[in-house]
């Protein structure tokens, strides 16, 4: 049933049971909250967001307002901005307000609301009430009582979304205190998202802490690579830099305001540093490291290793995008009429395996993706690892396309080794440890920050990618443009067959 | 469980009652709290720990508990703790003067004695300043009759 | 390539008239020059020129020169490492990592601090925007140097080189240690309750 | 005096009576006969008789008890409980130890009577820890009704259930609080909760509860005896009934009395109490406990003792608690005492009181020290204004009400005291 309701005298429609509160964030209308969440109970103590209801002798809280038919709010009174002023007061008063030292600037409640409404001077004079600081509670987790203004989202967070109730807040009154049970860590898979919650630098990760202020980074809404629930995300980066420096969630269906940490990490592999910035190939001496080599080049080698070879396969992982598994069976399987394609995934993962929250077992985000794609070429498959099956067929070329995220895959190394003992490798990678081994050509691809495209996470839902920064390397090339080169640099040698 | 318990077995026996006595478990915090307060007249960090260990009683809910209620203390008291009542009516009475002389009493004593502490109101007005030694209430202390109420305690430790 | 056509003024035929003219007010500069010249080599008034460099000159206060980092009283840089001055450098030539301080008690320095000098136009507002007094330009105004020479100031350049004679101390009171935190003893105590209030 | 205000004996009536704890002792004064009437009644009719007499809350608020028994729900199929709220933690009240002290059963009975009239099955009596004595009365108090099975299953063969148990508080004012009550019951700290849902739709362990203050389910069991018009004709029209008044401060004699509402202050602190002690002057009163903001002595004379007029003159009757403020007091050292007090027990939920009340001590502490400022008393005036209806409880509006009261009608003495401190 919907009721109408005006806010500000605008007319707006509301569902039966809905808050106030809930209505204007859908409507974007700033109330002022700091201990509503979205994806949490209501608290109601912050008593931020008051606002004016026609009829009401007091003001009331948004966040714990059902709408009723006929309501009249008001979010700009002079009373709720007075209300809204003394709240921001009274949230200061025992703020160290640190901000310089704290990392949170930039993306703090209290900071935006502070220039937002006032910019006033503090009335109290008399000294802070000073609480413990920089104290370790938990995996990338770093407290600071003083700076925080008990909204008690992290609480409820703890008891609610991955219901461990690892926090509390200790004695009463301005000496109220949140923390773990004597400074206990708190350990599970989803402790940034405290950091993420606190609307003020409480919380701060222990991973993002001091490395980049965040007005110099900028936000890509993309998709965690990380496993097959596929969150969406909000990857941080500086594009001047091209580099990366967290991953925070965002809002979706799929994931609620969520994420776990181990999804977090998955930007350390995207940075220069981790990352192969061109392409190889195998040296004179087989056992002398890989030379690198111009990309042109090695395509060109491998359209000349395809003329020859009698048995070629395919070794994909389910880390890329649907589209450039489209691209990439459309001239391999389309095209050349190759047909053993082989799925490469973890020697140890347990697909079945799920948190509870988020987390799943199968770590590659388009397990799905890839074995439809696979289905529309014809090639019917289930689910699991066949890299042992390409290992034992006799294949005189194998193209093979290595894990982004190698940390994803346990015996990495393992297969990594088996695969330089096969005659000819062709290995595409993002990774720079694959220069450890010695193939015939390792071809550089571009990560997922780098790329638009499609996964298709556990339930099939699609999760689209966008592109954070241009890749890293000039030399560096997504797997849809090395298959588009590939198949120019065969027609050529078709050609110039041909003609002779 | 009951060898190596840290509680005895009359305490068990009371926690165990407790826990079984409310529609949940969590209900039972404050009695239990208020029954170890009694008999040891504070609650340490390792009874606190051995509730979650022995009874499954979460320690971050006991130590919530415990650190929002004035009543418990998580360190051993003075054989007699005063708890004297300083709000409004009994500061009329002027329990800021006999709180500073229990005080300079208490320095007197030998440590672990004797000591002090202000209370907001024990609900005893009518007969303001009043105080609790331990669990007994006195009313309408004066100076004169403070020194006799405390020596009487006083004389009872040293002859035990 | 277009050409434009100036009119010029007829030549003065009496070159006489427009030396003249020159020589006469070459004759009333060379006489001020003289004049301070000799007043000076007779010391009948002070000198404005120096002997620079042997000679050092006095700029004033509020002149904007080299940059330095001022100190706390216990000695640890003051700088919080808060990247304001580094946001509001126009000239982007102020590059600062920051880190976590040994010592508990301080919560955040910068692991480096660097002024590429020849970027930087000397506008003062890093010292503007600074919190915490930690930044500022000073009276120092040579920093020429041959090829090889460091422009790029470091941390310890900034807040110890010898003209500072050991560091400048800054006595603004934001910033100081937090006051009752021995960590340890915060971490063990903090959520234990004493008995009286 | 008039009909109504003639003094009736309902909460006090065993005043005098020795051994009036024990149950033989109130089973022979009449005890008991109520609730033997009641469960004879459908529990609708209950309701009706406690709503037709007019009894209002007598723990401060004044909500008509018969009106908020009916917001339980009826056709839910939670547990219902009925909460005694006995922690009696406001200053200067000091009546419901009183009815501890002189008939637990009453209290009993009229626990029985009124869980009857909603549908508990289940009650809890929350005292405050202090009142060591008065809870172990009452804990033999229902040991002696169960025996005489006027607790437990199928009482006096009626078919009603009801099980009584005691719960000890652990020293929190902000228990003294219906939700914050509740939350302690729970064994959690003594934290309100966010209402809406009130307490009657969901309160304890997210049921239908009731949190009735002792001194009012003490008096069911008179009214179901002597019926709703009797009591409804004591006291005035809006306040009907008796109630317990403690007077303390420098008076003759400080205690417990029980008067019909509407009573002339001037006349119980004239006559009852006996006046000022000897060589005092009287200066101020607060009429309802420290939270209720002060009244001078002019605007005392023609005072009554109800909700309503106390109400009028800007202060509330609260839990019945006077305190008589003498001229020898500093209001200095009061209004310290008073935002201290609050700000000690303050849970720490809502910004505008954690915040605020720390902030109105700190200034306070500094005022008295001298360190104070003249602009200082605006200011709090200020704070006080901006905490109160600001919070989920009233704990908030209970520390600023007297504090503007304090800073406002004292204002002379409290700037002279500034004054004469930096001289």
């Amino acid at each position: 049933m919907s009721i109408a309701i005006t806010i500000n005298e605008e007319e707006f429609t509301a569902e039966q049971g809905q808050t106030v509160m809930e209505l204007a964030q859908q409507h974007d209308i700033y109330i002022p909250h700091f201990c509503w969440h979205p994806g949490l109970s209501i608290a109601g103590v912050c008593r931020f967001c008051m606002v004016e209801v026609e009829g009401r002798p007091k003001l009331e809280i948004a966040c714990n307002l059902p709408v009723t038919a006929g309501m009249q709010v008001r979010t700009d009174s002079e009373p709720v901005q007075e209300a809204h002023k003394w709240a921001l007061e009274f949230h200061l008063i025992n703020h160290p307000l640190d901000c310089p030292i704290c990392d949170q600037a930039g993306e703090c409640g209290l900071q935006d609301y502070y220039m937002q409404v006032g910019k006033y001077q503090a009335q109290m004079t008399q000294a802070k009430v000073l609480k413990p600081k920089k104290l370790d509670v938990g995996v990338d987790l770093v407290l600071d009582t003083e700076r925080c203004i008990l909204c008690s989202r992290c609480v409820r967070f703890e008891d609610e979304v991955t219901k461990s109730g690892g926090l509390g807040i200790f004695d009463r009154g301005d000496r109220a205190i949140i923390g773990t049970y004597q400074n206990k860590r708190i350990e599970h898979n989803y402790t940034t998202n405290l950091v993420d919650i606190c609307p003020v630098g409480a919380f701060t990760s222990k991973d993002f802490r001091f490395k980049k202020r965040v007005w110099f980074t900028q936000e890509a809404q993309t998709v965690c690579p990380g496993c097959a629930t596929g969150c969406a995300i909000d990857l941080a980066f500086n594009a001047d830099l091209k580099r990366y420096y967290r991953i925070k969630p965002r809002f979706s269906e799929v994931n609620a305001h969520w994420m776990c940490n181990f999804g977090r990490g998955m930007y350390m592999h995207l940075n220069v540093e981790q990352r192969l910035l061109s392409a190889y190939s195998a040296a004179e001496d087989a056992h002398k490291p890989m030379l690198k080599t111009d990309t042109a080049h090695i395509v060109q080698a491998l359209a000349e290793q395809l003329q020859q070879a009698q048995q070629v396969a395919l070794l994909v992982t389910p880390q890329y995008t649907v589209e450039d598994y489209r691209a990439l069976l459309a001239f391999f399987v389309g095209k050349l009429g190759i047909r053993n394609v082989h799925q490469w995934r973890s020697r140890q993962e347990d697909t079945e395996k799920f948190d509870g929250v988020l987390w799943r077992g199968d770590q590659n985000p388009n397990s799905r993706g890839l074995l439809e794609v696979l289905a529309e070429f014809g090639i019917d498959k289930q689910q699991g690892n066949e890299f042992d099956t390409l290992a034992a067929g006799n294949y005189d070329l194998v193209i093979a396309l290595a894990p982004q995220v190698l940390a994803t895959f346990a015996d990495i190394e393992t297969d990594l080794q088996k695969l330089q003992e096969l005659p000819w490798v062709s290995l595409w990678a993002s990774a720079k440890q694959v220069l450890d081994y010695r193939y015939q050509q390792v071809l550089a691809l571009t990560c997922f920050a780098e790329q638009r495209g499609t996964y298709r996470n556990y339930a099939g839902v699609e999760r689209q990618l966008h592109a954070a920064t241009s890749p890293v390397s000039a030399e560096i090339m997504s797997i849809t443009a090395l298959v588009e080169k590939l198949a120019a640099c065969c027609k050529a040698q078709e050609d110039e067959h041909g003609s002779s | 469980m009951a060898s190596s318990s840290t509680f005895d077995v009359a305490l068990q026996a009371k926690i165990k009652h407790h826990l079984e006595r409310f529609e949940t478990r969590r209900s039972a915090i404050l009695p239990i709290l208020n029954d170890i307060h009694q008999q040891y007249g504070f609650v340490s960090p390792a009874q606190v720990q051995a509730l979650e260990d022995e009874f499954d009683l979460p320690r971050l809910q006991v130590q919530e508990v415990i650190s929002f209620y004035s009543r418990y203390r998580q360190q051993q008291p003075s054989r007699y703790h005063v708890q004297f009542c300083d709000n409004i009516v009994c500061r009329m009475f002027a329990s800021q003067q006999l709180i500073a002389k229990l005080k300079a009493k208490a320095a007197g004593c030998a440590a672990g004695t004797l000591s002090v502490e202000p209370v907001p109101c024990l609900g005893v007005c009518d007969g303001a300043p009043a105080m609790l030694v331990n669990d007994e209430r006195h009313l309408r202390v004066t100076c004169d009759n403070l020194d006799g109420i405390i020596d009487d305690y006083l004389q009872r430790a040293s002859d035990a | 390539m277009a050409v434009v056509r100036v009119k010029r003024p007829p030549a003065d035929r009496n070159i006489f008239f427009q030396v003249a003219g020159y020589v006469a007010e070459i004759g009333k500069g060379m006489r001020l020059t003289m004049g301070i010249f000799l007043r000076q080599l007779f010391k009948r008034e002070a000198s404005n020129t120096l002997e620079w460099p042997e000679q050092p000159a006095d700029y004033g206060e509020r002149f904007k020169g080299k940059h330095f980092l001022t100190l706390r009283d216990d000695g640890e840089i003051r700088c919080t490492a808060c990247f304001l001055c580094a946001t509001a450098c126009p000239a982007d030539c102020i590059h600062i990592e920051a880190a976590e301080h040994p010592d508990g008690s301080i919560e955040k320095y910068p692991s480096r601090f660097e002024i590429d000098i020849l970027r930087c136009v000397f506008c003062g507002m890093c010292e503007e925007a600074c919190p915490v007094d930690a930044i500022r330009l000073g009276p120092e105004y040579t920093m020429a140097g041959a090829a090889g020479e460091k422009w790029v100031y470091t941390k310890d350049y900034l807040s110890q080189r010898s003209v500072l004679e050991g560091g400048v101390t800054s006595v603004k009171d934001e910033n100081t240690k937090h006051p009752d935190l021995d960590r340890e003893d915060a971490a063990q105590t903090s959520h234990l309750k004493h008995g009286v209030h | 005096m008039p009909d109504n205000l003639t003094k009736v004996k309902i909460l006090t009536a065993f005043e005098g009576v020795p051994d009036s704890r024990t149950l033989t002792c109130y089973e022979a004064g009449g005890g008991y006969q109520a609730l033997r009437k009641a469960l004879a009644l459908p529990p609708s009719e209950i309701t009706a008789i406690v709503k037709a007499s007019g009894l209002r809350g007598r723990g401060g608020a004044g909500f008509p008890t018969g009106l908020k028994w009916s917001f339980v729900p009826q056709d839910s199929d939670m547990p219902k409980y009925l909460v005694c709220n006995n922690d009696e933690g406001e200053p200067g009240t000091f009546k419901d130890r009183y009815i501890c002290e002189l008939s637990p059963h009453m209290l009993v009975e009229g626990m029985a009577i009124s869980a009857r009239a909603f549908g508990a099955n289940k009650g809890y009596i929350y005292t405050r820890y202090e009142f060591f004595e008065e809870i172990a009365w009452l804990r033999t108090a229902i040991d002696e009704a169960y025996a005489a099975g006027y607790l437990g299953k199928n009482i006096l063969a009626s078919g009603f259930d009801f099980d009584l148990d005691h719960y000890e508080g652990a020293g929190a004012y902000i228990c003294g609080e219906e939700t914050g009550l509740l939350s302690s019951l729970e064994g959690k700290k003594g934290q309100p909760k966010l209402k809406p849902p009130f307490p009657a739709v969901s309160g304890y362990l997210g049921c239908p509860t009731i949190v009735n203050n002792t001194e009012t389910l003490a008096a069911v069991p008179w009214i179901i005896t002597h019926g709703a018009e009797a009591y409804r004709k004591i006291g005035t029209e809006k306040s009907a009934g008796t109630k317990l008044f403690c007077i303390s401060g420098h008076v003759q004699k400080p205690g417990v009395y029980e008067l019909p509402l509407g009573y002339p202050f001037m006349k119980f602190f004239a006559e009852e109490a006996g006046g000022m002690a000897a060589g005092r002057e009287l200066k101020g009163c607060i009429p309802g406990g420290a939270s209720a903001p002060i009244l001078t002595p002019a605007e005392l004379q023609d005072a009554t003792l109800d909700y309503e007029d106390l109400a009028a003159k800007g202060s509330m009757l609260g839990s019945g608690a006077v305190i008589i403020v003498d001229a020898e007091q500093p209001m200095v050292e009061l209004l310290k005492v008073v935002v201290d007090f609050f700000h000690h027990e303050s849970c720490g939920q809502c910004t505008p009181c954690r915040e605020g009340t720390g902030w109105l001590a700190n200034i306070m502490h500094a005022y008295v020290k001298g360190e104070g400022k003249e602009s200082d008393l605006p200011l709090m005036h200020n704070i006080s204004q901006q905490m109160m209806g600001r919070t989920i409880c009233a704990l908030s509006d209970a520390a600023a009400m007297p504090t503007q009261a304090i800073v406002q009608k004292y204002q002379d003495e409290l700037k002279n005291y500034l004054q004469a401190k930096a001289g």
